[in-house]
């Protein structure tokens, strides 16, 4: 109990980062792309828990309600909707490839990593009260978002706004069927 | 103690799980997935770095790429409709008609 | 007014001329009358303002004096750290320059531009109204262009000059777009030019490096100041410019253009590919001469480009059928002797003969123009003979040139081609820039080019003008002499050819050196050259003295009895009664000799088991054996072995062809290995991306 | 933060609600609006421009605005203009394109407008979190666009193919964000700066960030190895789009690049130096091979693109207050060169996908010879002969790279570009030297709006040529902003 309530958090994150690898893995190996899909949302689910351990409890909300909540379903939506076992029968894989997309992956991760590994992070500031500090009066997580949101970062906020209106457009563009524009072989003619 | 280098390590994993899936997969649907997955490496070292630093804007800067992700995944998934019905495929490798 | 302030205007009149032609005259289709009219007031303007110019210029202010006139600041790029750690403004102005280089080029170019815009109008008198309005504006564009090349007064405004000049030929090689051949010959004429300006391009930027300014009037006279300092960047800089030279003048190995680009009409060629735009490379060298005499190399390789060039294509010309061909191989020639003239520091010779070569050279074009005319299209000299009795005009004048090309005394050719070949005999004999024996053997090779060039001019005469007709009665039917608009520029060029040499006739033959107009006009153009210069500035002023007048007369006698000597072979081989049959009687009677000289099996075997081989070998070795590479080769086997060409042979145009091929196969192969990269399809892109990103952090790693 | 402190922000809102309304506007007009529309569009952009010229010009020197967000400096203002300027002339050419399409034209301008949006905001945006957004506003614009002809089976698939990739480079491009995040603690392109030149350690963690998110803008503007997306998603777009995102967004892209590398990574210069120097001379290497045997002209012009970005590399590789200023002149003219071009292919376009072969092009100097010479000074310009101003461009980003002693990267520029010349020739052999012998030529579009445009290019591509020193002048007075020099 002693090693349980000392080494808590490293328990927690490994138990998480295991989670999230292996749902990490499950997605890239599965055949079926449902499957894929509930791996995924077990990384999701890991990932949120470990952005709890690091005290960001709103991205912990945001990650569940847009990620696990509203992506999620869009892919399992869109899963049915082209109804996958149909189309894609043979195998999943680009097998000729994956052992030189497997290096070649693993490569670019070695480097990188090798050059995390050899620098250096930034100072080590206030931990987690420092997200929860307004001005000097101590909030919640939330509302220290929510000031920084839309005190400092509010056109990157309104640009978002945007952005999300133009995938909204596109997605209503290729996804809507053309009465108009069926039947003619998708060749345009003067 | 589990030090921002631990989520480093994590999150690289994420990443190189997701350039390799986006490399070996056929289905377009799970390519989408994989590049969720590199998303996800980066908020975790954004977050991770944020709790280190003490500094918020990493994790406002999470969620703009989660709300950005989520806009590409919605035109993803409708350039997928798109191709299924074009093709009756959703076979990244089936979309092969320009090359050289 | 002063004209001289407003040279910038010559260039213009001709621009506005093509421009009017060029969108007006052939959009609408107007009249051919309309059409040449603007063509003659755009060039005829260009021509009356530019000698106005330049007799006010000589009479206000005197030779000696340089008239630069900027427009405005072209380029401007603030402030440069060059080499040696100073600084310098990066400015460029649109700016032209009036001193007695350019003085001679313009006034050569307007005049003769003018001659052949006159007799272009009889020439083209067939084609249909747009057509005649699209030539007649392109010739226009040319005259602006060449202009511009020529006023320029630094690298940059020259640069454009020069890639108009190239873009107008292109152009005009292709007019007759219908027959295909015509625009692989103007693609060829285009690409291998280019080849040639991206030397020019690296020598521009160099010299700004180096002297932290292009403008001519700025950095030779720093750097004739400094010899020894800036001998070596002089050097590199020298060499990168006459690459661009090379391929601008036509010299090997970029020569192959040339004789291809004799698809354009015949003025064209008698403008541009002989008289004005093949010349700039010349003009160019000269115009930098003080870079080349203080970077011997630099000169050294001019001169051995120019001397090999000028025997080499003198051979291949004594093989031709085709008239034009002949001309051709004969313009690539004499560029050479004009190279030969620059590189053993004769630059005022080499302009002589720039000079005089537009006269003789463009009265030749028109000439086999006016020949061609009255063939009916044809060009093969076999085909012809005897015209001398229906075109008298034609034939006289084309004799005056002849002479003049032959170097025959007093025609012009001799005075520039005798002064040219005299300095190479002197720079050997004063063993320049202890270069000594290579001058020598460049002389003897302009002397065989010379006895070379008077036999095939000759047989060309003699092949055409005389004997009997050869071609169908038809073509017989329909021979005459040309209209008077293509006469008239022929007698102005043959007076011309007889008496153009005045202008430089030697202190030997005068007395006087001021009787030698040129050398005294050019004198500022060529800068003394600052103490401390070394040896090579000693050695060119020894070559002045070097040769004793005695010797200097036994020179211009050798010079006279080859050109003779070669007139008389041509005339025993391809006059009279017995032509051509004295050729073969002479090959059966001197099996021997002709197995030595002429047996173009016994080189052709020669070659076969060494150049060809070699090459077949090194293609399968080192590419991936190319259908084109072979394609080359056999086309160059072929031509060997069914041609007449004899010495030419071992460096056959076909050859070089293939060479030319291959590099072009090179591109090709690797275009197609770059091309398997895009795979087509998204995930074999996003690996290409990995593993190109995996690449380029291990260079930084490691790096 | 103020309220005054919008007013420079301002041209952003109305573009914004522009394209808002003129997304509504195209469902009430419907398919016939097209030229509506786009007039409505181009004048929203200019009414945007003079909003820029009114308000958004840096009073007292460059500053920050809004919580450090955005730059207002002569820079920003400057690529602001240009990529207008660019849209500007893209909506005009594809009125006549979609009334003939039949596709709807309103979410097509929305789209141009709000690509153009984000492309404003990466040219000034002042804080990692702002470019971002803006380069995802404008990537997301730009997947949508091509695959606007969605019933094409190219145009599909360029989208699906261009998504694809750009979603991985955007992943390397925020795990980058994330490193240099992580070694710095700050996102603000200042302080950035300031850290950097006042530690100027060679940090691996932060070296690292630094060229991932070079990775993600060497995608951007489609540089050796991450080009692989340009063939097929130039190939695949309906043409005005191919010419827009050939142009706009690759001038933004560099907008962004600059202002970062030359800006806020600027004295970790010998650091990333490197990889730049061997992207920009694979590049150039690159693209002006591969494009040597293509037969379609809108494949031939992506591999071109390919060559110019290398070309523009050049001037980042040197590093150099002439380097940055040499860019920002090269972005203008490559975009009015580039987009002239692209309008003649538009021109050709008359049945489907006809006019994209080189051999569509024969003989049209015969029949069309105003057409052929514009296309000649485009082909010249493109190709770096004097006097066009693609000439001026090549100048100026190689004397920049022999002043920082780049001179082999110089050599191998000048020597592709020699190369380049042949297939740039291959078009005007055709309209020049061929004779064209189909039985039926392709006819040309009849559209006075898109000969104006290609008018335009041509005017501003000799212009420049002749008379550079303008444009050099505002592009110097725009480069203080990054406190190079």
């Amino acid at each position: 109990m002693a090693f349980l309530s000392a080494h808590f958090v490293a328990i927690v994150f490994y138990v998480l980062a295991v989670l999230a690898v292996a749902g990490g893995v499950g997605v890239i190996t599965f055949k079926n792309p449902v499957h894929s899909a509930l791996s995924l949302l077990g990384t999701f689910l890991a990932v949120a828990g470990l952005f709890v351990l690091r005290h960001a409890e709103f991205l912990a909300a945001v990650q569940l309600l847009v990620y696990a909540g509203g992506i999620m379903v869009l892919f399992l939506f869109v899963i049915m909707l082209v109804n996958v076992k149909r189309v894609s029968p043979e195998s999943a894989f680009l097998s000729r490839r994956a052992p030189l997309a497997v290096i070649g992956g693993v490569v670019l991760g070695a480097l990188i990593a090798f050059g995390v590994l050899a620098g250096s992070l930034g100072r080590r500031g206030g931990g987690a009260a420092a997200l929860q500090t307004v001005q000097g009066h101590v909030v919640g997580n939330t509302e220290a978002i929510g000031w920084m949101l839309y005190r400092h970062f509010l056109v990157p906020f309104e640009i978002v706004s945007v952005v999300l209106l133009v995938a909204m457009i596109g997605a209503i563009i290729f996804g809507r069927k053309d009465a108009g524009l069926e039947g003619r072989g998708g060749r345009m003619e003067p | 103690m589990i030090g921002a280098m631990h989520y480093v390590i994590l999150s690289l994993i994420l990443f190189v799980l997701g350039v390799i899936g986006l490399m070996v997969r056929r289905n377009f649907i799970t390519v989408l997935m994989s590049l969720e997955l590199i998303f996800n490496a980066a908020n975790l070292n954004l977050i991770a770095f944020s709790d280190r630093l003490g500094n918020l804007s990493g994790q406002i800067m999470a969620i703009f790429i989660i709300t950005v992700a989520a806009a590409e995944a919605a035109i993803g998934l409708g350039l997928i409709i798109a191709l299924e019905r074009l093709k009756r495929t959703v076979n990244l490798d089936d979309a092969n008609e320009m090359r050289g | 007014m002063k004209f001289y302030n407003l040279i910038w205007l010559i260039p213009l009149f001709p621009l506005a001329g093509a421009a009017i032609n060029g969108l007006i005259s052939n959009r609408m289709g107007l009249k051919k009358s309309f059409t040449h009219t603007v063509a003659l007031i755009g060039s005829g303007l260009a021509w009356l303002w530019g000698w106005t110019a330049i007799i006010q210029w000589m009479a206000d202010l005197g030779t000696h004096h340089t008239v630069i006139v900027t427009l405005y600041q072209w380029i401007s790029g603030g402030t440069l750290k060059i080499f040696g750690g100073k600084l310098a403004q990066a400015t460029v102005s649109a700016s032209f320059q009036l001193d007695s280089a350019s003085a001679v080029m313009v006034g050569f170019v307007t005049f003769v531009g003018f001659l052949i815009h006159i007799y272009s109008i009889g020439y083209m008198h067939d084609e249909e109204d747009r057509p005649y309005a699209r030539y007649f504006s392109y010739l226009n564009l040319f005259m602006f262009s060449m202009l511009i090349l020529v006023l320029g007064a630094n690298l940059p405004v020259m640069f454009v000059g020069w890639e108009g000049v190239g873009l107008c030929s292109y152009l005009l090689i292709g007019f007759y777009f219908e027959k295909n051949w015509c625009a692989s010959a103007g693609m060829k004429a285009f690409i291998t030019n280019r080849i040639g300006d991206f030397g020019f391009i690296l020598g521009i930027f160099l010299t700004f490096m180096v002297f932290g300014s292009t403008e001519f009037v700025k950095i030779f006279p720093v750097a004739a100041a400094h010899p020894q300092q800036y001998a070596s960047w002089a050097t590199i800089i020298g060499l990168l410019l006459f690459v661009g030279a090379m391929g601008k003048s036509a010299q090997i190995p970029l020569y192959v253009w040339l004789p291809d680009a004799m698809a354009g009409p015949t003025p064209v060629s008698a403008l541009i590919h002989a008289a004005t735009m093949v010349t700039a490379g010349v003009y160019m060298v000269v115009r930098c001469n003080v870079l080349f005499r203080i970077g011997p190399v630099a000169m050294l390789v001019v001169a051995i480009v120019g001397g090999v060039t000028a025997f080499y294509a003198a051979t291949i010309g004594m093989a031709q059928n085709d008239i034009k061909k002949v001309l051709a191989y004969s313009t690539v020639s004499q560029l050479g002797y004009m190279f030969l003239g620059a590189g053993v520091g004769a630059f005022v010779a080499a302009i002589f003969h720039v000079v005089t070569h537009a006269f003789f050279k463009a009265l030749l074009f028109l000439g086999s123009g006016s020949v061609i005319h009255a063939c009916s299209g044809n060009q093969d000299m076999r085909k012809m003979g005897g015209l001398r009795k229906v075109m008298p005009t034609t034939y006289w004048t084309f004799m005056a040139a002849t002479l003049a090309i032959s170097g025959i005394f007093p025609f012009a050719g001799f005075f520039s081609k005798d002064e040219i070949l005299g300095k190479a005999f002197a720079a050997g004999k004063s063993n320049l820039n202890g270069f000594g024996w290579v001058y020598y053997i460049l002389w003897f090779l302009g002397i065989a080019a010379a006895f070379i060039t008077a036999f095939y001019m000759f047989r060309l005469v003699y092949m055409t003008f005389h004997g009997e007709f050869r071609g169908t009665e038809e073509e017989k039917h329909h021979l005459h002499e040309s209209p008077w608009t293509m006469r008239f520029p022929l007698q102005v060029l043959g007076v011309l050819s007889i008496i153009g040499g005045l202008i430089g006739i030697p202190k030997l033959m005068s007395g006087h050196a001021k009787w030698n107009l040129i050398e005294r006009f050019l004198d500022p153009v060529i800068l003394p050259i600052g103490v401390g210069a070394g040896h090579a500035e000693a050695a060119v002023e020894v070559t002045r003295h070097a040769v004793s007048p005695g010797l200097e007369w036994l020179l211009l006698a050798l010079s006279l009895s080859i050109a003779i000597a070669g007139i008389l072979v041509a005339r025993s081989f391809y006059y009279g009664e017995r032509a051509f049959e004295k050729p073969r009687r002479f090959t059966e009677r001197h099996p021997l000799l002709y197995k030595v000289v002429l047996n173009k099996y016994y080189v052709d075997e020669i070659y076969q088991a060494t150049v060809i081989n070699g090459v077949v070998k090194l293609a399968r070795i080192l590419w991936e054996f190319d259908a084109r590479v072979i394609d080359g080769i056999v086309n160059g086997v072929r031509h060997v072995t069914v041609g007449t060409s004899f010495v030419s042979a071992i460096f056959d145009l076909k050859i070089i062809d293939g060479l030319v091929n291959l590099v072009a196969t090179i591109y090709d192969r690797a275009s197609h290995y770059f091309r398997r990269l895009q795979v087509g399809f998204a995930e074999g892109y996003a690996m290409v991306m990995v593993l190109g990103a995996a690449a380029l952090l291990a260079i930084y790693i490691i790096f | 933060m103020s309220l005054s402190q919008f007013i420079p922000f301002l041209p952003e809102i109305f573009l914004a609600v522009a394209g808002f309304t003129l997304l509504l506007a195209g469902i009430s007009l419907g398919k016939r609006g097209a030229r509506t529309l786009s007039l409505l569009a181009v004048g929203s952009l200019a009414v945007s421009a003079v909003l820029i010229w009114a308000v958004g010009r840096p009073a007292g020197g460059p500053h920050t605005i809004l919580g450090g967000m955005l730059f207002v400096d002569t820079f920003a203002v400057y690529f602001k203009l240009l990529t207008m300027t660019a849209s500007g002339i893209v909506l005009l050419m594809s009125a006549g394109y979609l009334e003939r399409s039949e596709y709807s034209p309103g979410e097509f301008d929305a789209l141009i407008l709000f690509a153009t949006l984000g492309m404003m905001i990466m040219a000034s945006g002042a804080n990692l979190v702002s470019l971002y957004v803006g380069l995802e506003l404008m990537a997301l614009s730009q997947y949508v666009l091509v695959g606007y002809f969605k019933l094409e089976l190219k145009s599909n698939e360029g989208a699906v193919k261009y998504f694809v990739l750009g979603a991985l480079s955007s992943g390397i491009l925020v795990y980058g964000i994330s490193l240099i995040y992580g070694a710095l603690g700050t996102l603000d392109l200042g302080e950035i700066r300031a850290a950097l030149t006042v530690t100027h350690t060679a940090n691996w963690t932060l070296n690292l960030g630094i060229i991932l998110v070079g990775f993600g803008m060497l995608f951007k503007v489609a540089a050796v190895p991450f080009h692989v997306w340009t063939p097929d998603a130039y190939e695949g777009a309906p043409t005005p789009v191919t010419a827009f995102i050939s142009v706009g967004p690759k001038a933004a892209a560099f907008a962004m690049f600059l202002r970062l590398f030359l800006g806020a990574f600027h004295p970790e210069l010998a650091q990333w130096r490197i990889v730049m120097w061997v992207a920009a001379a694979a590049t150039v290497i690159y693209g002006n091979i591969a494009a040597l045997t293509q037969d379609n002209v809108k494949r031939m012009l992506a591999y071109s693109s390919i060559a110019h970005a290398g070309y523009a590399l050049i001037g980042i590789v040197a590093g150099t207050v002439m380097g940055l200023w040499s860019v920002m002149v090269y972005m203008l003219i490559y975009t009015f060169m580039n987009l002239g071009a692209f309008g003649f292919v538009i021109m050709l376009e008359t049945r489907g996908y006809a006019g994209e072969l080189v051999s569509d092009y024969a003989g049209l100097a015969k029949r069309h010879p105003g057409v052929a010479a514009g296309m000649l000074i485009f082909m010249l310009s493109l190709a770096g002969i004097p006097p066009t101003a693609g000439f001026m461009g090549k100048l100026y980003v190689f004397s920049s790279a022999v002043e920082a002693g780049y001179v082999w990267l110089a050599v191998i520029a000048v020597i592709m570009s020699a190369v380049s010349l042949y297939y740039y020739f291959r078009i005007v052999v055709e309209m020049y030297l061929k004779d064209g012998e189909a039985d039926e030529p392709a006819a040309l579009v009849q559209d006075r709006w898109l000969d104006a445009m290609i008018g335009v290019c041509v005017f501003v591509t000799l212009a420049i040529g002749v008379y550079p020193a303008p444009v050099v002048g505002i592009a110097q007075s725009g480069m203080h902003a990054l406190g190079l020099g």
